[in-house]
């Protein structure tokens, strides 16, 4: 750590025989302890006054070498360290994990979990998005939105609790379907549900998206265009927000989404704005995938025949799905043995955040806390 | 000796720095500093409760009853906290920093006035003082940023400097149109004030608020001036020097303990004092509400008594919120506390409906609740708005506030000036 | 709607919206937060909590078989049993069983494994002592079940 | 941490020692059906003669992983894979292609490292993979030369379709970065030197990203175990033996 703070300030660093009245640049370190970095997050910013000249970013406080840990566990132990590297979107992070494990064993779930996993995949997504909308807002400073969204959270963790026994790192779904199969009255339950929350998101909306300060403060603020996008490989609701029209759940469609109709909102200017009304857009789908979704749940079995003891053929393959976050993909090389002989994992937010440096540069320092907030990070998943 | 101790009490009329008792003044100081001090506790637990009850939380509820408590829990840790030096501060200034804050906020105590006498002194040049000792208190701040040899602070104190600047202008402004609405009191000759007392008693005189004289003109410079005076206490939406997403704690980032107390009493003095003035230039002061429309002797002691029924109605609260609690041994103590401040405080109330008493101190308890409104003002804005970036900050003070200032600024003189002007607009009063 | 967007601005409607909601939930019915410990949460059914091993109700024998699969599915290992042969019924006997929770994360791998109902994550939620050492449930603590937690404060 | 651990972090004897740990899979894989005929079959058939891929030695790792269970007794193989654009690469580089191939519905290209630049940007430029979805390396110990793969995972908006991009480079070997292609790369590369110590000619700013720069080994390397730092550390600063 030394040695790159060395590297960073220059060598005079720690003699400190630069002048202390030096106005062209100050040095400004964001984190690791700092209340909006969203946890572990250390942001280097060169600043001239409040103008931000460039970034960097440290990361790696929180690395629990997620990748070697699934190369010494078999395929089913891995699965709940999975739930640990998105921790607000545990949901998400099984489900691709279990999609991956039966691309690789060439087994399908069967409809019923395919639709259970939609539904919890779904309500995950809207809990996801209501965590970084608090936080978000917090980072903008208002303070209230944060405990309506996490209040109203609450509602989704209870059915998590309710269906799997877990509330946030909820290990829900087994390679091949599912373990638990949905308890009773969990269609009314979840469907109370949805008609609970639409008129939370207009309170939201209302706090928020015509105010004033939010709209000046998000206008324009951390613009990222399609091509930007692309090239930084950012994905998700960013990218959408910049105009492309590219969500997995319809380019390259997994679970019961094929069966489902909902459209991909997006954005016209990649800001900060366009991102916060194409998560709130997408809150309003994800409650209309999942009325589909509990309307349409077939009978049947939850877990395809898989053999107890795991041993895909030797082999190499990647699967990814559309997290709240972005795309997370897992890179699996099975060598015919229990244990993967490789797991990668493509983390969203650790790309996404890449383009923090691209978003900020010239901004304020009241930016790059909107932008980090809008990127939807979370640390657990950039260091794994 | 006893004459010069009790001469000040039979006058009715003026301050006592005015009737040159400095006895009674220095009575009158420290009623004021316990006061002040008394209100900065009640308004620490008030905000958080009111905080929470906006966010659905319940706030402090542990110490004491309803966390009643929790200020004074909150006094004792941060008086036996440690002191913190950061390495390569400027010691002197930094230390010095918190008392100079806390210095010019409580110097602007003296001329606010809680009633026609109740006030340290009256002076000839009241709003003006108060104007130029509350804009020291940003030397403080900054003092404080420089001398902790931190970013953070530093770009605090350098927000808050440009900010208290820039919305100085629209508050001065605003305050001037008011100013400026004193002198067309009849029998003053066309002559205005800058005395508080004085700025109450026109408005008596003319037997309207000045926020809705030349409605709506006095009203646009009292909004004005409620919003530029956010800004200058650096309260949310315009916290940015100590915006915490941003600046971590801003310019009192490596405060702790007694000094860090000192820059949240000077806060909340600041409030109280920038509350003071919107009361007394545009609310009135201590006049009670409705003076024509309900006027008369009996109407006078309605209004009289109304604040200790609203204390007595307080201490209702605490009975109901004591039968609420939660059934449990372990709340036994709390309960039973929120039973016996629930007594007291309606024998407080009773004791404020009383006539003799009601009528010697309606005047402070109307002045009183005219801040507390402010004070939840305060409180509801800082739940429900986002915080302004900088620049925009800067743009809404020097683009907005201002011009429209300028402007009622200049409206008022012309209208003041001429009445018929103001009649042919269909204007009232 | 210029004029209507111009008007609203001038009023400020967006920030009196914003004001509304707030105002709106100062109700003190609107409260969301729990006391906990005097107000107590409701459980559900399939929580995943501190692990419990079932006895035969009748019997009180234990229905543990000493199979060890639970230690062999469990991703942190850290469930040990340690089992010897009867020698008059020729059946494994489990001699120990140690249960770390404090590495446990709570996947329900091993309940999901036991092959008896015997071991299973119960709905107790109150995980913290004072000392680490607690932390690890021998074969007793883990029949008993959780002693209920009271609080004096 | 648990035994498998430690088992990890033996170092292997000799060179051809796997570093599988084989006291954790033979414990976990014990109540495993009895080994059946057809795997052995099963093997030859995985391994496409031109994939220098001997991820599954016949040596000591295979023999706990032998017994698989019965019911795909094959697997699924890789396919060739062709299309133009192949064809096309083919004829400009020749043997500079070693495999085409589709996997489970996957495409994947093996390529030299000598060529990988240009392949990669041939695939932007000519067939619209603008996006790079990941780039990671596997570690192969037990290959003679080339212990390192590389692999770039490509996607066309335009198309839909995704393609793996591999190549493989030996141990202290470099390969040309790809930041100037995709700025993606950037914290990829520096990812896949953090773990693995796979230099990327032409980074702009190549230096460990997840571990602090003080750090030893490269932890996904199969030969690293999660020990020996951690005995450093604790032996260094603390003067007292790992607890672990």
């Amino acid at each position: 750590m030394v040695a790159n703070d060395r590297d960073f300030y220059g060598d005079e660093w720690g003699e400190r025989t630069s002048t202390v009245l030096d106005a062209d640049e100050l040095v400004l370190n964001m984190g690791p302890q700092h209340p909006s970095t969203h946890g572990v997050l250390r942001v280097i910013l060169k600043l001239d006054g409040e103008k931000v000249l460039g970034t960097e970013c440290v990361i790696g406080y929180l690395h629990r070498g997620v990748e070697k840990i699934g190369e010494s566990r078999t395929y089913t132990m891995f699965a709940p360290y999975v739930d640990r590297m998105d921790y607000v979107a545990a949901v998400s992070n099984g489900l691709g994990y279990c999609q991956a494990v039966e691309t690789l064993i060439n087994v399908e779930a069967p409809p019923r979990a395919q639709y259970i996993r939609v539904i919890l995949a779904e309500l995950q997504r809207i809990a996801s998005h209501q965590v970084w909308l608090g936080t978000h807002a917090l980072d903008i400073g208002a303070m209230t939105p944060l405990f309506y969204t996490f209040r109203d959270r609450e509602e989704i963790l209870k059915v998590f609790e309710k269906y799997c026994g877990a509330r946030l790192t909820t290990h829900a779904f087994r390679i091949g379907g599912c373990q638990y199969d949905t308890y009773d009255g969990f269609e009314k339950e979840v469907k109370k549900l949805c008609d609970f929350m639409e008129p939370k998101f207009g309170e939201y909306e209302e706090l928020l998206t015509t105010n004033r300060i939010w709209v000046e403060r998000t206008k324009g603020v951390g613009i990222l265009n399609g091509d930007d996008c692309k090239a930084l490989g950012v994905t998700g609701p960013v990218l959408r927000a910049a105009g492309v029209k590219w969500d997995l759940r319809k380019a390259q469609p997994y679970a019961a989404y094929p069966k489902m109709d909902f459209e991909i909102p997006v954005g016209e200017n990649g800001d900060t704005y366009d991102r916060y009304m194409v998560r709130i857009k997408e809150l309003h789908q994800s409650l209309r995938i999942i009325r589909q979704a509990v309307d349409s749940i077939p009978a049947g079995p939850i877990m395809a025949k898989v053999p107890k003891v795991l041993k895909p053929p030797v082999g190499e393959i990647y699967h990814s799905i559309e997290a709240p976050k972005g795309e997370l993909g897992y890179f699996i090389v099975s060598d015919a043995s229990l244990q993967p002989y490789r797991m990668r994992i493509r983390p969203p937010s650790f790309i996404n955040l890449q383009a923090l440096d691209k978003m900020v540069r010239g901004m304020l320092v009241a930016d790059v806390v909107a932008v980090i907030g809008t990127l939807d990070i979370v640390l657990g998943e950039v260091d794994r | 000796m006893l004459n010069y101790l009790t001469g000040y009490l039979s006058n009715t009329t003026d301050t006592p720095g005015v009737a040159g008792s400095n006895l009674w003044a220095l009575i009158y100081i420290l009623i004021i500093f316990a006061g002040v001090s008394g209100f900065v506790v009640l308004m620490n637990w008030g905000e958080r409760k009111l905080l929470a009850h906006f966010q659905i939380r319940l706030g402090p509820m542990r110490v004491g009853p309803h966390g009643l408590l929790q200020p004074i829990a909150d006094a004792v840790k941060l008086l036996t906290k440690e002191d913190v030096l950061p390495d390569g501060a400027d010691t002197v200034i930094f230390r010095f920093a918190p008392v100079w804050v806390l210095l010019t906020a409580f110097t602007t105590m003296i001329v606010i006035p809680f009633g026609p006498q109740h006030a340290v002194t009256d002076m000839n040049i009241g709003i003006l003082f108060m104007l130029g000792v509350s804009s020291l208190g940003v030397l403080g701040i900054i003092m404080a940023g420089w001398a902790s040899n931190s970013h953070y602070p530093l770009l605090g104190s350098l927000r808050s400097s440009a900010q208290m600047v820039s919305y100085e202008v629209a508050m001065g402004l605003a305050i001037v149109s008011a100013v400026m609405m004193t002198s067309f009191t009849a029998g003053w000759d066309g002559a205005g004030t800058l005395s508080m007392v004085k700025i109450v008693e026109a408005q008596r005189l003319q037997g309207t608020w000045f926020i809705f004289k030349f409605f709506p003109l006095g009203f646009v410079a009292f909004a004005i001036f409620a919003i530029a005076m956010i800004a200058e206490t650096n309260r949310a939406p315009f916290d940015l020097p100590e915006a915490e997403s941003e600046l971590v704690a801003g310019f009192h980032t490596e405060y702790s303990g007694l000094r860090w107390s000192f820059f949240m009493l000077a806060e909340y003095a600041g409030m109280f004092a920038v509350s003071s003035i919107a009361t007394t230039l545009w609310l009135g002061g201590w006049l009670r509400p409705f003076p024509n429309l309900l006027a008369g002797k009996t109407w006078d002691m309605a209004f009289a008594m109304f604040p200790g029924v609203l204390v007595i109605l307080v201490g209702f609260a605490a009975f109901y919120n004591a039968a609420k609690m939660p059934k449990h041994p372990a709340m036994k103590p709390q309960v039973v506390g929120l039973w016996v401040l629930g007594l007291v405080v309606v024998a407080v109330g009773l004791l404020m409906v009383m006539p003799p008493v009601a009528l010697k101190i309606s005047d402070i308890a109307w002045f009183v609740l005219k801040i507390g409104f402010f004070m939840y003002l305060y409180v509801w804005y800082r739940a429900t708005f986002p915080r302004y970036r900088f620049d925009q900050l800067m743009k809404v003070g020097w683009k907005v506030l201002l011009p429209i200032s300028l402007g009622v600024l200049v409206v008022t003189g012309i209208v003041g000036l001429t009445p018929e002007l103001w009649a042919w607009m269909g204007g009232g009063r | 709607m210029k004029v209507v967007t111009l008007l609203r601005k001038v009023f400020l409607v967006d920030l009196l919206k914003g004001l509304r909601v707030t105002f709106k939930y100062q109700h003190p019915k609107e409260i969301y937060t729990e006391q906990y410990p005097l107000e107590r949460p409701q459980i559900a059914e399939r929580y995943r909590g501190l692990p419990r091993m079932n006895v035969n109700p009748e019997t009180g024998e234990t229905l543990c078989i000493a199979c060890d699969l639970c230690a062999k599915a469990c991703p942190e290992h850290l469930i040990v049993v340690e089992s010897e042969r009867d020698p008059v019924t020729k059946r494994k006997v489990m001699t120990k069983f140690t249960f770390d929770v404090s590495r446990c994360m709570f996947c329900g791998l091993c309940e999901e494994a036991c092959s008896t109902d015997c071991l299973e994550l119960s709905q107790d939620f109150e995980i913290a002592t004072f000392d680490r050492n607690q932390f690890i449930f021998d074969r007793k603590r883990l029949e008993q079940g959780p002693e209920g937690t009271e609080y004096t404060r | 941490m648990p035994e498998d651990n430690k088992a990890n972090a033996t170092p292997p004897s000799d060179g051809t020692q796997p570093t599988k740990t084989p006291a954790t899979e033979a414990k976990v894989s014990s109540p495993n059906p009895p080994q059946s005929p057809a795997n052995p079959e099963a093997k030859p058939a995985v391994a496409v003669p031109t994939t220098p891929k001997p991820a599954v030695p016949a040596g000591a790792a295979a023999a706990p992983a032998k017994p698989a269970v019965p019911p795909k007794p094959a697997g699924p193989t890789p396919q060739p894979w062709e299309n133009e654009f192949i064809q096309r690469l083919k004829k400009v580089y020749g043997s500079g292609i070693r495999e085409a191939s589709t996997y489970l519905g996957q495409n994947y290209i093996t390529v030299d490292v000598s060529i990988v630049s240009e392949i990669l940007s041939a695939y932007r430029d000519d067939e619209a993979f603008d996006y790079l979805v990941d780039l990671t390396a596997v570690h192969y110990p037990k290959r003679e030369k080339l212990e390192f793969e590389v692999i770039y995972i490509l996607y066309s908006f335009a198309k839909n379709t995704r393609v793996r991009v591999k190549t493989q480079v030996a141990n202290g070997a470099s390969l040309p970065s790809a930041v100037e292609i995709w700025p993606t790369a950037n914290w990829l590369e520096r990812e896949a030197f953090d773990m693995f110590g796979i230099r990327f000619d032409g980074h702009p700013d190549l230096k460990r990203i997840l571990l602090p720069d003080g750090w030893q080994g490269y932890p996904l390397r199969k030969d690293y175990g999660i020990l020996q730092q951690d005995n450093a550390w604790v032996q260094g600063n603390l003067g007292i033996e790992s607890g672990q």
